[in-house]
């Protein structure tokens, strides 16, 4: 875990309303892996006060990358950021994906902006064989940038399937029918639950959650999810922000 | 050289600057980021005789200058504490003050009780903002017999400094200093969370599940001075100062409106080595300032 | 058409957006800036029985999205007001509530019983927070018995609504917002500024030359909202929501909360059109949410 | 009055801590005068909540502009406004100068970045004999952007006279012993006061005044200077910011 006053190297606009952020920041850069987040502190005032948590996107050499989507005040200041603007950012934090383990094709779901740790993933898992699937509103919404063999969704069926990625997963997964899978979703609630029921006693699986955070690494209390056993909570961003599947009770 | 130590009444600190309760767990998680044993001491969340699971998600959400929090006490309850987490807080080569939170005058009697015994444990600060479960549900930090019957029964238990922490959802926090002061409360933290809210105008749904949380950050700053100073102008009685501190010139602004000692709270999420950047510039501002004594700077407003 | 007309109590407003008192002086200057006739109404500045040169300076200073002020009541009196002020103010074709603060009972009720004379006025606000010169100084804001004594006797010269501005430094600001039921009033405006104070570390002198000053702006809508929240749980009366409004989205979380109406005050200093921007903003916001009648949007909160 | 969305069109910068910014506003810049400001709110953000009070500088055809030093992180965020940026004011504000009257000579004497509505004012004072006392730290702090016949005098006495600038203004007022002179003054208090005690029953004299303010034009009462006949106050946004030097006393 590292403090790291990084420097903006390159902003680019991808699909929709999707900015991909590069920054060099060696130290994290050097030790980060797929599914970690960092908590980037966007202004330097005290508005907006928070850090705002985004998942590394992609990593090489001494450079970071960052997927986004504006939602508020935060993301639109970041979106507006130019190469040797500086920014503060905490991290790696929270466990990441685990991609240890006895399987042979990695299917990666994500929904939205939910696609941002894919890259780095995908790097990752260099050996395995890998199936994405991509789910967007509509085709000018679908993003690609750093996965591989995409298989995409869009709510309007301007592009691929006609409908949400987990149905376009459950029309496909019979062509895995031999294979030995893992999943790894990420996205908005609503997918992750869906996903979640489709994979009971079925997939081994593992969902990226959300939450809201203050300080991302384990001492505001700020980001319980519900055990699906026993009593209490995980915390998002140390527990996780991957959990078993099974793990979890998504709201 | 200047020195940096502070009293507060029996408790003597290196330097003035504390991490609030609630906001770096038992230090272990922090302690990855920022050289903890160079702080005048860490306070840790809040305790109760059981453990508290809290409560359910949204449990914070981001305001102007500042933020809600609604964590509902979380905490591994003073059992657990004693087994898992002191042995760390030991190695951190800093002042440990244990704060206790409960819902009933017993249970922090109990707590403290049972507290004391370790070593580790430096003094303990109360945090009265909890609701009196027996009592309805209602406040005890805004009872003015309750505090005074915890801040007695508390010390009667203990021979280590017993600091009460105040609500400042008050009309007159003095009032309250007071009561602490006549029952032997060494000194006084203010000030806890003000209560505030938000909603989602398009759900109608208040941002946090608890529907109310309390508000800190820079936000709630000149408020929690506007209570140490009403202290520090009407009672005698050391006074920890917390409430939207971000840096070394807030934390001097404390001092200077009668702070003894000042703690940090929502700035270590957005800046986990604030408390060491806080006591490098205090440092540097003594040296600007000619102060010979950190402790000369407590109550030296000119008004 | 969306409805946007609100009732507090047996006044209506063609739409819920007023101009809080002390932030639009009598109405001319901003009268240059925006287009008052299309506003809910405003609140003229605080009117005392005798003019009222107010404090000297520094009377505000900017804190972490806030600000700070003590213009000490700075006023024209009751004959001046009605002489000089009345004339502009009735041309204005918007609503016209007149705030009164004073140092006494009697005070209170001799500015109301002349005022209430005046056409132009359709309302009274009674601005409690100023000190008791009687009792020593203390604050009726925060003392029941005389914000019900006020409530009362005000009540009693004057066929015109009077609303309340409760002070929010107080433990429990329902218990006021009943008080001033009981007594007859018939509504209650939300909240008036938090106490709160700030030093220069160089001089160590207050920035403010009346030490406190009143904070304001969108670092206290946290907990504006929860006090406008607790008061519409508890007392059924007319609130008017007030506290670092910005927008319309704030606005329109005010009215989810409780409010029947609200007030903008600080930030006329940074956008003087923000009442006419407020105004359009929720008109498209009742459309997206298919509300016909803005007035069901009062209290509409889901908990 | 007006708020206009203006746009940055240029940024230079000036002696010491000084910068010069040129911003596109059509209405203020028709209707300004010399001595009047203008409110900036120098962030889109609550942070800083309050706008900013500049004098103007100076204004043509279209553009206005501010002379401005770094205080706090109001004016550390303008300085590092770029061309194409948006700036809301508001402005005209103020009373401005008084420039008619019967006088031949108008004498200028700024202080720091209290030269900042000098430019104008030359401009305006066409016809007239002009001398502009110009004080500073030392020469490396000295600004003549826009103004003429200077006199300087620095602190440290790195540039001309050597001393502040009212005295340097006692030393060489000899030489208008003929003219019929009216002085505006502009500059820290100390100085203002310096300048105030000098001119008592003998100079004709305004001087542009500073206070803290919430508004800047009328509605705060946030801006009192006292008066000196009476009681009570002045305010500084609307009464001022230039005032006959005999009606005020300065704190
Ligand atoms: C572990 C983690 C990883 C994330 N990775 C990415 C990523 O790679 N790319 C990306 O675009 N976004 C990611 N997010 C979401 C991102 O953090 C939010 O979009 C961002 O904080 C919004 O900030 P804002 O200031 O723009 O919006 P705000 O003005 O704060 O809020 C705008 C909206 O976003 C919602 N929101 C605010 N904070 C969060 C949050 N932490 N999680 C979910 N919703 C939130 C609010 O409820 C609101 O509806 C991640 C979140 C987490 C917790
Ligand atoms: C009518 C008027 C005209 C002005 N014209 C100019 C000008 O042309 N060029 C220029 O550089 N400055 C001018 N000023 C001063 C300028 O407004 C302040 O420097 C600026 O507001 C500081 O903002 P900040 O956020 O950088 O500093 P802050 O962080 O707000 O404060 C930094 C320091 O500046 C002081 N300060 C803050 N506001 C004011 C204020 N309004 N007046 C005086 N001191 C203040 C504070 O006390 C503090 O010491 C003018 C002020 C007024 C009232
Ligand atoms: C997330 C969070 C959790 C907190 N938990 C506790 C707690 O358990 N016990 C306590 O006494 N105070 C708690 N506090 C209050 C802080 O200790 C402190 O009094 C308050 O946040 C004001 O200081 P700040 O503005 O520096 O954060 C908590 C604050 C936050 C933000
Ligand atoms: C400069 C200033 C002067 C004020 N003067 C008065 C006043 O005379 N009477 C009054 O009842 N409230 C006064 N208020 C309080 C406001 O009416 C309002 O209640 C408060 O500012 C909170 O709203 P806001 O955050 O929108 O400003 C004043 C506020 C400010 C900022
Ligand atoms: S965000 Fe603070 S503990 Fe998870
Ligand atoms: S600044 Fe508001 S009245 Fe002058």
């Amino acid at each position: 875990m590292y403090t790291e006053l990084s420097t903006v190297e390159s902003r680019e606009k991808l699909n929709g309303n999707a900015y991909l952020l590069k920054v060099k920041a060696p130290q994290i850069a050097k030790s980060i892996k797929p599914g970690q987040f960092c908590n980037i502190k966007v202004s330097e005032t005290n508005y907006p006060l928070l850090r705002r948590p985004f998942s590394v996107c992609y990593a090489e050499e001494d450079s970071v990358y960052f997927m986004f989507d504006i939602q508020g005040e935060g993301t639109k200041m970041l979106a507006e950021k130019k190469p040797g603007d500086r920014l503060n950012i905490l991290g790696p934090l929270g466990n990441g994906f685990d991609t240890e383990g006895d399987y042979d094709t990695a299917v990666l779901i994500g929904g939205g902006i939910g696609v941002a740790p894919f890259p780095l993933l995908t790097e990752k898992l260099e050996g395995k064989e890998i199936v994405t699937f991509v789910g967007a509103r509509s085709a000018d919404h679908v993003i690609k940038w750093g996965m591989k063999n995409i298989v995409t969704a869009t709510d309007d069926g301007s592009e691929g399937f006609n409908g949400n990625v987990i149905a376009c997963f459950q029309s496909e997964v019979h062509k895995l029918e031999k294979r030995k899978i893992r999943i790894f979703g990420c996205g908005p609630n609503p997918m992750l639950k869906a996903l979640q029921k489709e994979a009971i006693n079925k997939y081994d699986c593992q969902l990226s959650m959300e939450s809201a955070m203050a300080c991302g690494f384990g001492i505001c209390q700020g980001c319980p999810i519900k055990k699906s056993q026993g009593e209490g909570y995980y915390l998002v961003c140390k527990d996780g922000p991957v959990f078993e599947s099974d793990k979890i009770i998504i709201e | 050289m200047i020195d940096l130590s502070v009293q507060i009444g029996k408790l003597k600190l290196k330097n003035p600057v504390l991490l609030a309760s609630g906001t770096v767990g038992y230090g272990n998680e922090i302690a990855e980021l920022t050289d903890l044993s160079k702080l005048g001491g860490i306070v840790t969340k809040s305790l109760s005789l059981k453990p508290r699971i809290g409560n359910p998600p949204q449990r914070v959400c981001e305001t102007s200058s500042g933020m809600l929090n609604a964590i509902g006490l979380a905490n591994v309850g003073v059992e657990v504490f004693i087994k898992e987490k002191i042995p760390f807080l030991k190695k951190l080569n800093t002042t440990i003050i244990c704060n206790i939170a409960a819902s009933s005058v017993e249970e922090y009697v109990e707590c403290t009780r049972i507290l004391t015994r370790e070593e580790a444990i430096a003094a303990f600060e109360i945090n009265v903002s909890c609701p009196n479960v027996k009592d309805g549900g209602l406040e005890f930090g805004n009872n003015l017999q309750a505090v005074a019957q915890i801040t007695n029964k508390v010390k009667a238990v203990t021979d280590k400094p017993v600091i009460i922490k105040l609500s400042p959802n008050v009309s007159r926090i003095s009032e309250f200093a007071k009561a602490v002061k006549d029952n032997g409360g060494d000194a006084v933290s203010a000030i806890n969370t003000l209560v505030g809210t938000a909603f989602d105008i398009w759900t109608k749904k208040p941002k946090i599940k608890n529907v109310t949380g309390g508000l800190s950050g820079p936000a709630i700053k000149p408020v929690a001075l506007a209570k140490v100073l009403e202290i520090s102008r009407n009672v005698e009685i050391p006074i920890i100062g917390i409430g939207g501190i971000m840096d070394w010139k807030d934390a001097a602004e404390f001092m200077i409106a009668g702070a003894s000692a000042v703690q940090i709270g929502t700035v270590n999420f957005i800046n986990p080595k604030a408390g060491e950047e806080i006591i490098d510039g205090l440092i540097e501002y003594c040296k600007k300032m000619s102060i010979g004594r950190i402790a000369d700077l407590t109550a030296s407003y000119e008004i």
